[in-house]
C-alpha cells in the first residue's frame, strides 16, 4: 500500500522528535496537575497517541474518559494489544461522531482475549470509516522501543515472511553482515503517550508493578506523556530502590493521582478485572454492529463519561463492595502484608 | 481410564493440545486455548513445562489458576523474569522458546495463519468483509519460536488453499527452506490441532498431513471439510477421546469459570 | 582494516549462537557446582569469552583467578569498560606465558578510572602482542544487546563519523526511512559469558543491585553463562518480587556462590573497593612494562592465585578487619537496616 | 571574594568547568575531572543539575561523596533511575543529555577527540606508539549529546592540526552540517577547557577559538602551546582565578580524597 509512497511519519519524525525533546524542559520540576489539565495542555487534534498497558491490564482508562469527554479530533492511536482504551475511543465515535474522531490506528491487536472480540473494531473497519496499519505486538513494542532509543528504525524478525511486510511500513533488506533478510521497523514517537503506573512521584518518576508492557519506551519516545497513578507518593520513599523506577522524571509531563484509573481493567497490586462492567459494556456496542440503535450505548457514555465531571464520579457510581471484591480478587494473586 | 461422554470440541483440543507439549520445555503461550492446555500439560504429564507469555512472565508456576490475559496478574507470581514485551519477544527472537502456541482464525495447508481478515485483498485490506483482532504475538512467535503448535476450529471455508491474508507465516509456500531464505528462524509449524484431528506437516513437502483422528471423524469427512487436498500419514492412529478425569480437570480445576472453554448448554 | 574482508564473527555467528540455544536444555534445574567445575566445563581455548560488570565494580573477578590458575590459552576477551579482570588475565599472560595468552580483545575502555591507567593494556598494545578492536562502551553493550535478541545488528548512532567505523567491523548505511547514514554495529554472541551478582537461585535466575551494566545481555547472548554470586537463595525468596530478577534461569548454566567475587572491586550493597590492594596490584605491572624485572608481579600470582586453591582461600589472605572496612564503607553508600 | 594563591592547574579546569555547567539541565558525566566539576557545580550554582552517568544512574543526589567510577555505588543512592549502559547511552542518544562533560587526550581545532592511541594510523593501529585506555563512553557523547564540554590539558603535543585517531567526532572537518551529514546528533563542541583557557568553537568555521584567559596566560603563550593556529574572541576575558572558597571546596568537600584532584606537592 504506502509501500512505493515516499515514507511519511505518523506522530514525529525521528529528528522532530529529537529537537523536540532537546528543545524540552527537562529539569526536576512538580508535574502534578489535574487530568483536566493535562488532557488539555497535550492531547490535541490530529495527535498520535501512543497507549500504554497490554490489552486490559493498566490502559490509561481514566486517560480516555477525559479525553472522551473534553472531545476528540482525528487522533492517530498507536498501541500493540489493546482492549477498553481504544473500544471507549471507538464507542464514543459512533455516539458522538461530531464531537470524537479516530482517524488511524497502528497496531497489533484489538480486542479483549477472555472478554471476546471488539465488535467496534469490526464497526469501524469493515465500514471503512478508519485508515489503520497491522504490525505485530513485537513490532509495536520495537517501534516504540526505537523511538525510545532515537533511531530511525530498528531491526526484527518479526513481519519477515507474512503480509505485514506488504501492508505496513517495513522495509526488508539483505543484512550486510549475514546476506539473509531482516525486517526494518520505522521508529515510532507519538506526540503524546498516556500511561498509567502503580507509584509516581510528583517529578514523574514511575514505579510499574506486574507487566511494563512497553510504557517506558512509549513515554521515552514520546514527545510528551501523561501519566495517571494509584499512589502518589514522596520522591524519598519512590527512589528508595532505584531499580524499580521504570519510567524516570524527564520523561514525564503530568502527573496525576487517579486510584482505580486503569478500572474496570486490571492494576497488578491493586485491582483485578471487573468483568461485569467490560461484558457489559462490550455488550451495549455489539447491537449496533448488526444495525441496532446506538441508544443504549449512548445512554452509558451520557451516564459514565459525559454526565460526570471526573473518573473519581465514574468510580463513585459503582458499589463499593464491588471494589472492595476487585481488589481483594488482586489481593488474591499477589497476596503481601500490609 | 473412564472415557467422557460429554466432552466438547475446546475440550479435545485443549486434551490434544497439552499432550502435544513437552515436559522442561519452553513454551510461549497465546491467549485463549493454549492457555488453557499449557496448564492442563503443567498439571498432569509435565510438571517441568515453563510458560513464557508476551506481556513479559517467564516461567511462573500458575498456582492461583487460568489467566484471563497473557498480561494477567496470575501469570506474574512467582516469575522467573518480569519485563515487558520487548525482553519476551527479544528472548523468543534470541531462541529461548521451544514451542511457541497459537490460535488462528484460517489455515492453509503449509500452516500459515490468518488472524487478520477475511476479504479480498490487498484491494479489501482497509475495507475487509471480517475484520479480525489482528496479529497479536501471533506472528512473532511464528517467526521465531523453535517450533510452532496451532489451534484452529475445523471448517472448510477456514482451511483454504489461499489465504485472505498471511498474518503468521507458517512453511510459506513449502519450498525447501523457504523459511531461512525468507530471514524467518525456527522450524515452523509443528503440529496443527483441529476439532477434527491433529496434523502434521510433511517434512519434505511441508504440507498438511493428517496424522490422529478425532472420535466421530474419518479420514473422508475430515478431506471433506478441508478446502485442499490433505496428505495422510501412513500410520494415522485414532485420537482417543479425553478421560472423563481430564475433562473433570479442565472443568473444575484448570478452567473452572468456563473463561476460555465454553460450557455445553444443558 | 577488515573492512574489505568476508565477515568474520568472534565466537558464535548469529546462526550458530541460534542453533546452540535452541540445542540447549533450557529446563529449570539445578545447575550448582564447583568453580572450578564450571570453569572446566565451560571455558575453552580460543573461546570467545564476555566478561561482565563494568570497570571495576561487579567484575567476575573470582572467576577470572579460575581461569588463570587453570590456564588459558588464545582467549578473546569482549567487554565495554573492564578493568582488573582484563589486567589480571594480562598479567597472568606477562608472567606465564606458555601457561596463558589472550588472543585479541573487542572493548570500548581498559583502565581503572579513579585509580589510573592500565599499564598491561599498553605493554600488550604497544608491543602488537594482541589483535584488538576498538569499540565505545555503547557500541559493545548494543552489540551484546543484539546478541541478546537474536539479531544479527543493532543500529547506532555511536561510531558515525570518526575512527571506530574505520577500524572496527561497523557498516555505516544510509537509513532507508530517513536517507541519514546510520552505524550498524554486528552482534557479539560469546562463547561463554561470565557474571558476577549479588543473588542467585540455584536455577540460574540472578538478582543484581546497583548498575546491571550489561550482565543480562551478555548472559543471554553467550552460548553458556557461568554466574558467582554473593548469595545463594532459596527460589521461593528470589521470585519474591520477579522483577528484581535481571537474568531468567535459561540464560545460565553454572551457578557458583563466592562471596566478595568482584573483590578487590566493588559489589552495591556488599564491599567498596579496597583501593589499596587494586594500586598495589597496578604497582607491580607498571615496572615490567619499563623494562623492569617481572619477579615480584611473578610472587604476587604465586601467593594469590597459583598457590591457592580457591578463591575463598584467596580472600583468606586479607585481614578480616580490612574486609569489614569495605563492607562498612559500601554500608555507607546504601544504608539499610538488617 | 579572596582569591586563591596556590591553586593547581586541575584545581582551575574543575572551577571552569563547574561554571560552564547549567542549572536544571541534564549533564551526562564522563569518569575524571567531569565529575569533581559536575559535583561542585551541584554545591555551587547549580543545585537543580541532573548528572547521568553511563552505567546507568539519572539523576543521584551524590550524597555520599565523590565517586570513584562512573558505575560507582554512590551514584545509584536515590538516583531516579538506574538500569545498565544500555539504557543510559538509549537516553542519550534519545535526545536527553543536554550536555555531556568528556576527557581527552588529544585535540583539533574542530574539537574532535583522540583517547585511542598516539602514533601512526593507520599502519599502526594494531602496535601504536603509546596506547590509551579506548573510547570508553567518550565517543557516544560526542555524537548524541545536546552539546559537549571538553576538557584537555594544554600541550603542543596534545593540540594537533591532525589527530592520530579520531576517537569521539566534535565538528569533524568543519564544515556546514557535517556532523548532521555523517548522521551525528547534537551541536557538538560547545565548550573546551584546558589548563590555560576556555574556548568555544566560531560558529560559521567550527574552528577553536579563545574566549577566556587563565590567570597566568597571554593570547600569545595560548597559541605558542597551540599545534595550530587558534581564533581569538572579540571579546576574549580574564578567567578569575579560583576563589579560596572555591579551592576549599574542592579539597575540603568535593574531593577530599584526591581521587581525581591531585594535591600539589609541598
Amino acid at each position: 500500500m504506502e509501500k512505493d509512497a515516499k515514507m511519511f511519519w505518523t506522530g514525529l519524525s525521528p529528528d522532530e522528535a529529537r529537537e523536540a525533546l532537546v528543545n524540552k524542559d527537562k529539569s526536576m520540576r512538580d508535574k502534578r496537575m489535574t487530568l483536566k489539565e493535562a488532557v488539555s495542555e497535550f492531547v490535541n487534534a490530529g495527535d498520535n497517541v501512543g497507549i500504554g498497558g497490554f490489552v486490559n491490564v493498566r490502559q490509561p482508562i481514566a486517560i480516555i474518559h477525559e479525553i472522551i469527554r473534553k472531545g476528540f479530533k482525528d487522533l492517530i492511536l498507536s498501541f500493540h494489544s489493546a482492549g477498553m482504551a481504544p473500544e471507549l475511543l471507538a464507542g464514543a465515535m459512533m455516539v458522538r461522531p461530531d464531537h470524537c474522531s479516530i482517524k488511524r490506528i497502528e497496531l497489533a491487536y484489538w480486542g479483549h482475549e477472555g472478554f471476546g472480540l471488539s465488535q467496534a473494531w469490526r464497526y469501524l473497519a469493515e465500514r471503512g470509516m478508519i485508515e489503520f496499519e497491522d504490525w505485530s505486538n513485537y513490532n509495536m513494542s520495537a517501534r516504540f522501543k526505537a523511538g525510545a532509543m532515537g533511531l530511525p528504525f530498528i531491526p526484527t524478525r518479526g513481519p519477515l515472511g507474512g503480509d505485514i511486510c506488504n501492508t505496513s511500513r517495513t522495509k526488508v533488506i539483505d543484512c550486510p553482515f549475514t546476506g539473509r533478510p531482516i525486517g526494518l521497523l520505522p521508529a515510532s514517537n507519538p506526540n503524546v503517550g498516556l500511561i498509567h503506573v502503580q507509584a509516581a512521584d510528583m517529578y514523574g518518576n514511575c514505579i510499574i508493578r506486574g507487566t511494563d508492557a512497553t510504557c517506558a519506551e512509549i513515554a521515552m519516545a514520546s514527545a510528551h506523556t501523561i501519566v495517571t497513578c494509584e499512589q502518589l507518593v514522596s520522591h524519598e520513599l519512590l527512589v528508595t530502590n532505584p531499580k524499580d523506577i521504570m519510567i524516570p522524571f524527564p520523561a514525564v509531563d503530568a502527573v496525576v493521582k487517579v486510584p482505580f484509573g486503569a478500572y474496570p481493567g486490571a492494576c497488578r497490586r491493586h485491582y483485578y478485572f471487573n468483568s461485569d462492567h467490560i461484558l457489559e459494556f462490550l455488550g451495549l456496542i455489539a447491537p449496533i454492529c448488526k444495525g441496532g440503535s446506538s441508544d443504549a450505548l449512548k445512554a452509558w457514555y451520557d451516564e459514565f463519561i459525559f454526565g460526570v465531571e471526573s473518573f473519581e464520579d465514574y468510580i463513585d457510581k459503582f458499589q463499593t463492595k464491588k471494589l472492595f471484591a476487585d481488589q481483594a480478587a488482586e489481593s488474591y494473586n499477589c497476596e503481601r502484608l500490609a | 481410564m473412564t472415557v467422557s461422554t460429554d466432552y466438547t470440541a475446546q475440550e479435545i483440543i485443549v486434551v490434544a493440545g497439552a499432550k502435544v507439549l513437552e515436559n522442561n520445555k519452553i513454551v510461549f503461550v497465546g491467549t485463549g486455548l493454549p492457555m488453557v492446555a499449557t496448564l492442563l500439560a503443567i498439571h498432569t504429564h509435565a510438571p517441568g513445562l515453563i510458560p513464557v507469555f508476551e506481556a513479559g512472565a517467564v516461567g511462573p508456576p500458575l498456582k492461583h489458576g487460568l489467566p484471563t490475559s497473557v498480561g494477567d496478574s496470575k501469570t506474574f507470581t512467582g516469575a522467573s523474569y518480569l519485563k515487558g514485551l520487548n525482553s519476551a519477544f527479544e528472548l523468543t527472537q534470541r531462541g529461548f522458546a521451544d514451542f511457541g502456541f497459537i490460535g488462528g482464525a484460517e489455515v492453509d495447508m503449509y500452516g500459515n495463519l490468518n488472524s487478520t481478515m477475511m476479504g479480498d485483498y490487498p484491494e479489501g485490506y482497509l475495507k475487509p468483509k471480517v475484520r479480525l483482532p489482528g496479529s497479536g504475538g501471533a506472528s512473532d512467535m511464528a517467526a521465531s519460536c523453535d517450533r510452532t503448535i496451532l489451534i484452529v476450529p475445523h471448517d472448510k471455508k477456514k482451511f483454504n488453499e489461499k489465504l485472505s491474508y498471511m498474518t503468521s507465516p507458517g512453511h510459506l509456500d513449502g519450498s525447501p527452506d523457504a523459511r531461512y531464505k525468507a530471514g524467518m528462524q525456527g522450524k515452523g509449524p509443528y503440529r496443527l490441532i483441529t476439532t477434527k484431528g491433529i496434523f502434521d506437516f510433511e517434512e519434505k513437502t511441508k504440507r498438511m498431513r493428517l496424522i490422529s483422528i478425532f472420535p466421530g471423524e474419518t479420514v473422508e469427512s475430515i478431506q471433506a471439510a478441508t478446502g485442499f487436498e490433505l496428505l495422510i500419514a501412513d500410520n494415522v492412529t485414532q485420537f482417543a477421546a479425553p478421560t472423563a478425569e481430564e475433562v473433570r480437570m479442565i472443568r473444575e480445576e484448570v478452567d473452572p469459570l468456563g473463561i476460555f472453554v465454553k460450557r455445553a448448554a444443558k
